[in-house]
């Protein structure tokens, strides 16, 4: 099959579908047909065309297919055919197409005089990208470039062939849902890469984070969980949860386990040293732990974690008796000032139990996976912001003013560089104090490809095409340009740049590189097919293999430590649990008003933030639900309404991220606090990845007072529900 | 009763006809249907009758497709870049296509709110397209034949043979 | 192709496996975006109008530390002898035998909210004002799926939608329907697999086989009578409690 | 005129002594027909009370009106705008516009009862109270069957309930409790409306010739269908409407019971019940009751009525309403106690709601109105013979009428099966088109009253006629003729 989809947008751009087959307007009664000029060849009125790509809404990569209905995109589904995700998707991914259609979204390029005056003045395309490529020869080595981890992985090899041909910086891969998995911290503990664990046949999984609801891949993760709790023959994975605030994979858990905040790698040390002195699950699994779980004192560890010394005992006993048990590291004890430890004693559990991450996959030459920066290196960038080293930064995929906390100085940075340029296609934070804003197409209309970060014992390349022509195209401003053009564009005028891209636009690079590609799942035998292949099928991956391989992981002993807490006890005296919502994710769901208005899973809580607090601390302090509470850190305060939550410690409250946007449209704006403002930018042991776990803060009432917007009955929840 | 009186009886009386009648004849008015075409020279009749064309040379989707379709302007110039392509009509229709312009067809038939009709089973349980669109082929400018409301649609149904099923109200509203 | 195929009588049917179901709100999204339902703003969602026709019920059962949270999805039940239906006075609602739906006629709908009052699941929603899609939002409507108007009723309708569309494909092609061929926006999204339909009456269906016999199996309201569609396989325990 | 003498020939000559004057001053007293002052005086009388609304009824009757227009601009926001402004939400679908359906058709009870019921019973002291009862009667049904249309979705759209046949093959569905309730509530209006037309006609003659040439003549003239008082007018007068206080009655209690189908017959947990049926026709003649007690009032204070309705109807009233009261009392106890004893989970959570929890402020304060107040206080004679406080135990009585509509409806609604949908009603446009509406039916009683002689002075003068003192010895006696 050959489809000239590169023709097809070419032409089709007036292509106007037919306006109103809806009756959205009750009294309208006669409707105008508006025929295509050019129909695409696919289309059918009536019919829907499906489109592969691959999903921008989380930086898992996952596959999805797009119904098109007359040029408009109609529905996001996942792609049945993807490795990753098996057809399946989460609620960000589905609600992307909201994104596409975004009421606020930019029209074409703007420019503002005053950073932060939110004065836009629009601009001709080929007017802004001639700018932008003025500053860019200007700047030479001062270009910075500063990406979020959705970012296509063609421009990430595209950014960093730029700059190292103008000698700038290497790009900055850095955003809020990065930072809030702690995947530096995971993939530093793991040798570079991020751990992904195969439990469809595991029969007892040990989680310390949430991997269903949030993390790097929980539709990856779900599509397993599935297969974990329906093996055959009626066979049950046991689950248990290590968190102190009950996430929804708590709440599916068979046992939720709340540590004391900062101690959970400590239960798993103790649980690993617990199987080599009891010698549970047979010799050679007690002599693995005996090698590597340090002397700990077991009674002590479990009064330490808050938990029972039998219950740990119990669970011990159940993970080394369990025939195929893993260990799931995550969380917040990966976020914390020992994270990288935390992360391994959870991986000596493994390795007890004979199990290790799945292998990654060999990458094809020419094309990188999207590896995220240490907090340390975006750091570094914004220092030499700070220094005046930057005369451009280009920020593309990412929001740090609103996704960096205060103490990371980035929004100060920012005035000292002489140009900022978002490519933000709706007006967000950062981009509220850019120069320039050069609106990307979004995901859904345009090309890429993306390596992705799950390691599932292959390679997987998700592609990325356009499902409908690109939505704002105005006579004012031009045909829009995507940013790999701007990139490329950019690159005709500086020498250096020119012969590292040398392409004449994004989708000569594209089909250059897939079409290199080895033979993967569909064959073809020449680069044209091998490209029609990989846009038809959603990417290109080797045929499936009948296991996926496991890597064997290098382990020493870690004796580990509680987590210090940032903040003094007897002044701030609960701990601050922060997470990432299943809805709202790191905050790119807040603009969506299908995310904001469906409501949480665990509060049924919709369009606010909200802090958790515990029954009885509630109780104690004479909070009740829809109180307004000031939440103070030693980095700063925030106000949000009290939801008192039955599954969180007494000693704990727990605050989702992803509300108190400043901007990023009318949906977002002013809703709710930002979680981010509590937090400061202290890193971790090994100085690379931020501590952003383990942060106490003190809770008082405002004496305020709201109706809270959730779906439940709160007195009706407590309730049983009888079958 | 005084002469006054009686005016001001006649002026009121008129006020309050117009108020309430008023309205009512706009509406009329309103809702009296315009099928005038954006290209006012479209003949069906030649199209069918003079050219022989089949209605499913333009309105392709009928057989495969809820939706019969309107011809791209991509097709209309697939004739008209020779056929006839100096005359007045023909003219108007390159500069939609020059332009790169959609023409905005007249909708003949609307169906009511709430309801689906799909084209292509109907076609393929053997409905001829005059069934219900008339002979189209004798229309310069198309009207509707039928008002497409659901006594009409029930005439139909009620009289095959699996009438239980196609009398279900779910089989087109939904 | 089945003898219940040949009578032309389906029952959809939904299996619900509440021990795969994470409550990640992917199938709440997923109706949203298939089903063209508003999303209620802030204000409607205080004042307890929250328009969701796939909702993720959460009970909690016991006190901390013993707590357990529970995900109950609650969609329209399709009910065999459903008690919303024959208290419309205008037949707005009734039974759809051929596919043992439980219908929902927009146009025919006065407005009287009776079968939401007599209806124990509470899946049926009302429009108390028009729906707003704010431009260009509206381009996401699903052209298959109506957008109701103020005044009507609305609720799950086991994307009635695709299951026309695979039997007029079907019908064109001269075939009938295979079992998985049709799948409502929910069951297709759904990460873990909690959500199975299909059309219990073909005994040769996945949801048919996983029926039979199966212990886990329960009706949600069962004492009522109301013989739901939807079944929901109990959360299951393992060895180590 | 010789009315007087004519249609009182048993009236005994004037008493001769004082003893006599006492005895006889003592029965009149206790007794309206034996007080007669002439057939043309009281004609004139009940006539004079259409001209006897003073500056303060007037002033009431604007603001009335004003009132009930605001809920007609709040009907017509609500119409273009949708339900939205109310505040029924996604657990609680029914809220004051079927309560007001509820509680105007029960008041509309009273009106028939006492005038059917009581009249085919020969219950004689309904004869100057049965119009001002039938009034009550008309326009509260006019007010309900107004609110089944204002709750609907799409009102425009109510002329499906109607079974008319049509080309789509569509009709209304008979299995629905609200269709049955629909053609209930038609006919109970169409019966009330006839009932209270054919007792008008003989007055509507009799103000046609006590009217000097003008409209209001010739209104009465048109509205009188040319009746003349010939003995056969008045012998099918009679016939007919006795046959339509008969019929009447089946059709009162069929409608309140299909009425209180619409509840029972459903599986919300607080409704699902057999007993709605009587317990909504007691509690329907209970607030009726009352409600005309709270008319009587009215009219006796502002009209200056106090002839015809003597402290003799409030008694017999009062006493009609703690009859009521106890059977009320007695339906309420038998449903709770069956409820709590059978203790279903989702019935004791409403009970629990109810007596403990969100609602209980409501449910005491209906409890304080309806059992403490007239059971405490209508056991007393002197009570029940002063219209002041009758007046207040009625509104007592209305204000917890309602709230018992409200618990049923706007309440028990709220505790769905599956407890993730609890709910609480907070009313919002519904409260101002609440209040148009009871506007509306003052508005329109006091209007009708202005128009209509409110007493049916035809029935007075018959009751005055079949009835009279004789002297026998030196005792007089109360008698009856033996002619009804």
């Amino acid at each position: 099959m050959k489809i000239s989809r590169r023709d097809f947008i070419k032409v089709s751009i007036a292509g106007a579908a037919s306006t109103v087959l809806v009756g959205c307007q009750p009294n309208q009664r006669y409707v105008e047909l508006e025929p295509y000029v050019v129909p695409p060849e696919e289309a059918v009125a009536g019919q829907a065309t499906w489109y592969a790509t691959t999903c921008g809404m989380t930086p898992a990569g996952n596959g999805i297919i797009v119904r098109v209905m007359n040029g408009r995109a109609v529905k996001i589904e996942g792609n049945p055919e993807h490795p990753l995700n098996r057809g399946k998707l989460d609620a960000l991914g589905q609600a992307g197409l909201q994104l596409l259609y975004h009421p606020d979204r930019l029209h074409g390029p703007v420019v503002q005089e005053t950073p932060g005056r939110r004065e836009f003045k629009p601009l001709h395309w080929n007017e802004a990208v001639n700018i932008l490529a003025e500053n860019v020869k200007r700047a030479g080595a001062g270009l910075a470039i500063w990406a979020g981890l959705t970012t296509s992985g063609h421009l990430v090899d595209l950014f960093k062939r730029f700059a190292k041909a103008t000698d700038a910086p290497a790009p900055v891969f850095y955003d809020l849902y990065a930072a809030l998995h702690s995947y530096d911290a995971l993939a530093s503990a793991c040798g570079g890469a991020l751990p992904t664990y195969d439990i469809r046949r595991a029969d007892l999984v040990f989680a310390f984070g949430d991997f269903l609801g949030s993390g790097p891949n929980p539709v990856y993760y779900g599509v397993q969980f599935g297969a974990f709790r329906g093996q055959a023959l009626g066979k049950r994975g046991y689950l248990a949860q290590f968190e102190p605030r009950m996430s929804i994979t708590g709440a599916v858990a068979d046992r939720w386990v709340p540590v004391k905040p900062g101690h959970e790698a400590l239960a798993a040390g103790a649980m690993a040293r617990i199987i080599a002195e009891e010698g549970f699950g047979g010799a050679e699994r007690a002599a693995r732990a005996g090698e590597l779980a340090p002397e700990v004192d077991v009674a002590a560890v479990a009064e330490a974690c808050d938990l029972e010394a039998e219950a740990l005992v119990k669970l011990a006993r159940a993970f080394a008796e369990a025939a195929n048990p893993v260990a799931i590291p995550g969380g917040a004890p990966a976020g914390a000032d020992n994270g990288v430890e935390a992360t391994k004693a959870v991986q000596i559990l493994n390795a007890i139990a004979g199990v290790g991450p799945l292998a990654p996959g060999v990458i094809p030459p020419g094309i990188t996976p999207t590896t995220p920066s240490t907090f340390a290196e975006a750091q570094a960038l914004i220092e030499k912001m700070q220094n005046g080293e930057v005369q451009t930064l280009l920020v593309y995929g990412a929001n740090p003013v609103y996704e960096l906390p205060e103490a990371a100085g980035f929004r100060q940075a920012l005035n000292k560089v002489e140009t900022v340029v978002s490519f933000s296609p709706i007006i967000d934070e950062t981009a509220a104090w850019a120069h320039m804003v050069l609106p990307e197409r979004t995901y859904l209309e345009g090309w890429g490809y993306r390596v992705v970060t799950a390691n599932t014992g292959r390679t997987i390349i998700s592609s990325r095409q356009p499902v409908v022509v690109p939505f704002y195209q105005d006579e004012a401003t031009g045909p829009a340009y995507s940013t790999g053009d701007v990139l490329l564009t950019i690159a005709r005028g500086i020498p250096d740049a020119i012969a590292a891209l040398p392409w004449t636009d994004e989708v000569a690079y594209l089909k250059q590189m897939v079409g290199a590609l080895p033979a993967g799942a569909y064959g073809g035998s020449d680069p044209d097919t091998r490209w029609a292949r990989y846009l038809q099928h959603g990417g290109w991956w080797p045929a499936e293999d009948a296991e996926p391989a496991a890597s064997i992981m290098e382990l020493a002993p870690v004796k580990v430590k509680a987590a210090a807490s940032q903040g003094e006890a007897n002044e701030y005296p609960l701990y601050l649990h922060v997470y990432t919502p299943v809805m709202l994710g790191d905050g790119r769901g807040a603009s969506l008003p299908w995310l904001q208005g469906s409501p949480d899973p665990m509060t049924t809580m919709t369009w606010r933030s909200w802090v958790e607090i515990n029954p009885q601390t509630a109780h104690n302090m004479g909070i009740k639900d829809g109180d307004i509470l000031k939440v103070t850190s030693p980095y700063g305060s925030i106000e949000a309404p009290a939801y008192v939550y039955p599954a969180i410690r007494p000693d704990t409250v727990a605050i989702p991220a992803g509300q108190g946007h400043l901007d990023s449209g009318r949906y977002a704006k002013n809703r709710g606090a930002n979680v981010i403002d509590l937090l400061g930018a202290t890193t971790d042991a090994t100085g690379e990845n931020l501590a952003w776990s383990n942060v106490r803060v003190k809770v008082e009432r405002t004496g305020e007072t709201i109706n809270l917007p959730i779906f439940e009955d709160k007195k009706g929840a407590q309730e049983h529900l009888h079958f | 009763m005084s002469r006054p009186t009686r005016v001001w009886i006649t002026v009121i009386g008129l006020v309050v006809l117009l108020v309430f009648i008023g309205p009512f004849i706009f509406g009329v008015l309103a809702s009296v249907p315009n099928y005038e075409q954006p290209i006012v020279e479209f003949s069906h009749k030649r199209h069918v009758q003079n050219a022989g064309i089949d209605c499913l040379y333009c309105h392709s989707g009928a057989t495969r497709s809820p939706v019969s379709g309107i011809p791209s302007v991509e097709k209309c110039m697939g004739c008209h870049e020779h056929v006839l392509s100096g005359e007045a009509p023909i003219v108007k229709l390159q500069e939609y296509w020059e332009n790169g312009e959609p023409i905005s067809w007249t909708r003949v038939y609307q169906l009511p709110r709430y309801v689906h009709y799909p084209h292509h089973v109907h076609v393929s349980a053997g409905l001829n397209c005059e069934t219900c669109h008339g002979n189209v082929g004798e229309m310069d400018i198309v009207t509707p034949a039928q008002i497409p409301n659901m006594g009409w649609c029930i005439r139909c149904h009620q009289g095959e043979e699996n009438a239980v099923e196609l009398m279900d109200c779910l089989n087109c509203h939904y | 192709m089945s003898e219940q195929d040949a009578s032309g009588k389906r029952r959809w049917t939904m299996i619900v496996d509440l021990d795969k179901c994470s409550g990640c709100g992917a199938c709440v999204v997923a109706c949203h975006a298939e089903n063209n339902v508003p999303i209620a703003a802030e204000d409607q969602v205080v004042a307890d109008r929250s328009q969701h026709w796939m909702r993720i019920e959460r009970y909690w059962e016991g006190e901390y530390p013993d707590v357990k949270a529970r995900f109950v999805p609650v969609l329209c039940q399709h009910c065999g002898e459903a008690p919303c239906e024959p208290v419309c006075p205008v037949y707005a609602t009734y039974h759809d035998e051929r596919g043992g739906l439980n219908a929902m006629i927009y146009a025919r709908c006065v407005g009287t909210r009776y079968c939401a009052n007599n209806c124990p699941y509470r899946v049926r929603f009302f429009n108390y004002f028009d729906p707003v899609f704010a431009e260009p939002l509206n381009n996401q409507l699903n052209p298959d799926v109506t957008v109701r108007s103020a005044g009507v009723m609305e609720k799950c309708t086991f994307c009635v939608q695709r299951i026309r569309r695979a039997e007029h494909t079907a019908k064109v092609e001269g075939r009938t329907l295979a079992d998985g061929e049709v799948l409502p926006a929910c069951v297709q999204a759904c990460p873990t697999g909690a959500l199975m339909f299909g059309d219990r009456y073909d005994a040769a269906s996945a949801v048919a086989k996983l029926l039979e016999h199966n212990g886990r199996a329960v009706r949600l309201l069962e004492t009522l009578g109301t013989d739901p569609s939807i079944y929901y396989l109990k959360g299951g325990t393992s060895h180590v409690d | 005129m010789s009315i007087e003498t004519e249609r009182n020939p048993w009236m005994s000559a004037p008493p001769e002594s004082e003893d006599e004057q006492e005895q006889v001053e003592h029965l009149r007293k206790d007794h309206l027909l034996l007080d007669p002052v002439g057939m043309e005086a009281m004609n004139q009388d009940a006539l004079g009370s259409m001209t006897r609304h003073g500056r303060w009824t007037w002033m009431l009757i604007v603001v009335l009106g004003g009132l009930a227009m605001m809920a007609g601009v709040g009907w017509l926001v609500q119409l273009f705008v949708g339900l939205g402004f109310t505040g029924l939400n996604r657990t609680i679908f029914w809220g004051m516009y079927i309560i007001n359906l509820v509680y105007f058709i029960g008041i509309g009870h009273a009106g028939t009862f006492i005038s059917a019921a009581f009249r085919v019973m020969g219950f004689e002291t309904r004869r100057p109270i049965a119009r001002a009862a039938e009034t009550v009667t008309l326009f509260a049904l006019a007010a309900a069957g107004l609110f089944p249309i204002i709750h609907l979705g799409r009102p425009w759209k109510v002329y499906w309930m109607i079974p008319i046949p049509n080309q789509r093959q569509l009709w209304p569905n008979f299995q629905s409790a609200l269709e049955w309730d629909a053609m209930a509530i038609m006919t109970y209006v169409v019966g009330s409306v006839l009932f209270i037309y054919i007792g008008l006609l003989p007055d509507l003659a009799m103000a046609r010739e006590r009217t000097g040439v003008n409209w209001r003549r010739r209104l009465y003239s048109a509205l009188s269908l040319g009746w003349r008082g010939t003995d056969r007018q008045w012998a099918l007068h009679e016939s007919v409407s006795t046959i339509f206080a008969y019929v009447i009655i089946p059709v009162m209690f069929s409608v309140h019971t299909i009425v209180s189908w619409d509840f029972a017959m459903t599986i919300q947990p607080g409704w699902h019940s057999t007993i709605f049926g009587p317990f909504f026709i007691v509690g329907a003649l209970y607030s009726g009751v009352a409600a005309v007690l709270v008319a009587m009032g009215f009219l006796r204070r502002f009209l200056k009525l106090g002839y015809f309705i003597r402290e003799e109807h409030f008694d017999v009233m009062a006493k009609f309403l703690l009859i009521m009261s106890f059977a009320w009392i007695y339906f309420y106890f038998g449903e709770f106690l069956v409820t709590w004893y059978g203790n279903l989970p989702p019935e004791m959570t409403i009970l629990d709601l109810l007596l403990y929890g969100e609602a209980a402020p409501l449910w005491w304060l209906m409890i304080f109105c309806n059992v403490v107040v007239p059971v405490g206080l209508l056991w007393m004679r002197r009570v029940r013979r002063n219209p002041g406080i009758l007046f207040v135990i009625a509104v007592f009585i209305q204000v917890g009428m309602y709230l018992e509509r409200y618990l049923i409806v706007g309440v028990m609604l709220g505790r769905p099966e599956l407890p993730f949908n609890y709910s609480w009603y907070y009313p919002g446009l519904e409260i101002p088109i609440a209040i148009g509406a009871f506007s509306f039916v003052i508005f329109f009683y006091f209007i009708f009253t202005v128009f209509v002689p409110i007493i049916s002075t035809w029935e007075v003068g018959e009751g005055q006629f079949l009835h009279g003192l004789r002297k026998i010895g030196r005792k007089i006696t109360k008698f009856k003729s033996d002619m009804h």
